[in-house]
């Protein structure tokens, strides 16, 4: 009965990321398991050095760091999203799985949440 | 009724980006079920669909969106809410 | 599942009334559910879908009133609906008791939703037949 | 000191579409000159024969047609989208410029609005 | 016009708080348009947008308020705000006035702004040098 | 600073109808300002702009996007201020 939160909104233009990762760590905090997965341009969470305070917000990214430690099963992002964005081992947060976002993979999550 | 896997259901115009992850996780074996602007992909010259596809009529109707000659079920509400029972997964976009 | 088997719904409204389509198609669909026999164990509200609980909505009288409409739908099939309170506050819909936690000058939260956790989503996953999101279109 | 209001938003689906007709028909009450341009998907607003009661919404297509009258210059759309979604003659509505939006079109106005 | 000349800006808000960056980016630039000596002649709020004006917004302690700051940057120059009327009815902002014609249990209209019809909007276009647009992004 | 005759303002993600408008509305005189996720166009490798360039620092440092080695300027809402009042004509996408 995994559930898998997909991110796909760009990051710190609304609240759509933040509110999908409040979302799956609610299941984790009450033990139901879940993956997270950043598709399109919500790769761009996963870039290294974000400031967010120059746009007066918080910062994901020690949330997103934290993710295993709350029970999130996995961090994965979409290949061909982080081609597009240039994302890479260098300049991606640690402990992300890339992968592609397919049929396979949404077979193995009887739940698919994907704010939109 | 076609037996259907996953149930995708796309409320989005054609080229929003949640459209294009939807046919990513598509298979032959899975529903589209297009309501709200995703209807608008039946008149998309550019759109290519997958799986068993229906739309929901009201939908259609308010664009005045037509579906002759397309391999399209169109369907009410009742019949959208047994597709949901039916599929082993549902998925809305 | 077969066709026969009766079903509990979770319906997940994220999308505002006159920003998004959801709050019709929802209520379409939970007239549906209804209709066909299957249980709707709550409606949750999250994000700009908790505009939806506002008691303040006034449309022109030509068109539908969505946020009376689900008011209307719930207390009549004596149905729980909550807003989520993280969206809820920071966009403007409280409740009597946050109205006096934060002193605000007053309060909308429309009758009979009221103001949750995620918990309340967490519970539909984990016990929900079926979760049914219904999202900002466009 | 002409206006040009832009239409890229699919009906129904929210109110941006709507506001952005007030917009128009506002500047026309007040005498400003004003030319609507529907693009992208928001040229579906110009097919004939929509049923806006089976969404339990209002039709535009009445506004639409009374757009001159009321003293808006223009109603023109983008080929490639009317292409795109198949609208032509026999079921667009009448009165429409199929034209192309580029620098030369929006050279000639003023100001020019994009809800969006 | 010269790098020197000084502009008269109005500057339509169309994105929610919380929903949209458009109420911050708005607030630098009208910030930063004073500091340049230009003048603001006034800010619209229009569809989504109007939910800027909200006096009930109430985000974490650790996040911005951005109806608040608005209307501090509002007040403290003595800039006219104003909500499009029929934006505001449709999405549950209203005064003390449109509270009374339509029976609400609340009004949540945050001073200094104002409801407003489509007019204002007119007069910026054909008398401000400038009216900028912030839209929901995304 | 050039002089420019249209100042196109993005705040949309590349793959947004409204950016797509943009581009077809724009010539090698006019300048094309990227805020909110437009910056992300910088990062976007199947991204073709046109015009000159400006981005606003604050959103590019947020999503901590490099402009090394690209032909854009980066600016802060001083200039944004300067840049709107300068051209003949201001659109936001």
């Amino acid at each position: 009965m995994e559930t898998l939160v997909i991110i796909s909104h760009a990051p710190y233009c609304d609240w759509t990321g933040r509110e999908s990762l409040d979302m799956a760590f609610s299941l984790a905090a009450f033990d139901q398991p879940v993956t997270l997965l950043f598709t399109g341009e919500g790769v761009n969470w996963l870039r290294k050095a974000q400031q967010a305070d120059a746009v007066q917000q918080k910062s994901v990214e020690k949330n997103l760091s934290a993710a295993p430690i709350f029970g999130v099963s996995a961090l994965m992002a979409d290949h061909k999203a982080c081609e597009r964005y240039g994302l890479n081992k260098e300049n991606m947060m640690p402990g992300v799985t890339v992968t592609a976002l397919s049929a396979d993979l949404i077979e193995r999550y009887a739940h698919v949440v994907n704010l939109s | 009724m076609t037996t259907i896997h996953t149930l995708h259901i796309v409320n989005k115009r054609p080229d929003h980006p949640a459209f294009g992850a939807c046919l990513s996780s598509i298979t032959d074996q899975d529903g589209l079920l297009l309501t709200e602007s995703g209807v608008l992909a039946l008149a998309d010259r550019e759109a290519v669909l997958k799986g068993t596809i229906y739309a929901l009529a009201p939908d259609l109707q308010a664009r005045a969106i037509t579906v002759d000659g397309l391999d399209v079920q169109t369907i009410d509400f009742d019949t959208m809410v047994a597709l949901t029972t039916e599929a082993t997964r549902v998925i809305c976009w | 599942m077969s066709p026969q088997t009766l079903c509990s719904f979770t319906l997940v409204i994220t999308g505002a009334p006159y920003s998004s389509q959801a709050p019709q198609t929802a209520l379409a669909f939970a007239r549906a559910a209804l209709a066909n026999g299957h249980r709707i164990d709550r409606v949750f509200l999250y994000g700009d879908g908790v505009h939806l609980a506002s008691a303040l909505t006034s449309p022109p009288s030509d068109e539908v009133n969505w946020s009376q409409a689900w008011q209307d739908f719930l207390g009549s099939h004596d149905i729980a609906g909550f807003a989520c309170i993280a969206s809820a506050l920071r966009r403007g819909i409280v409740d009597q008791s946050e109205q006096q936690r934060y002193e605000l000058p007053a309060n909308n939260l429309a009758t009979p939703f009221t103001i949750a956790g995620l918990g309340e989503w967490v519970d539909s996953v984990a016990h929900s037949d079926r979760v049914i999101y219904f999202h900002n279109g466009g």
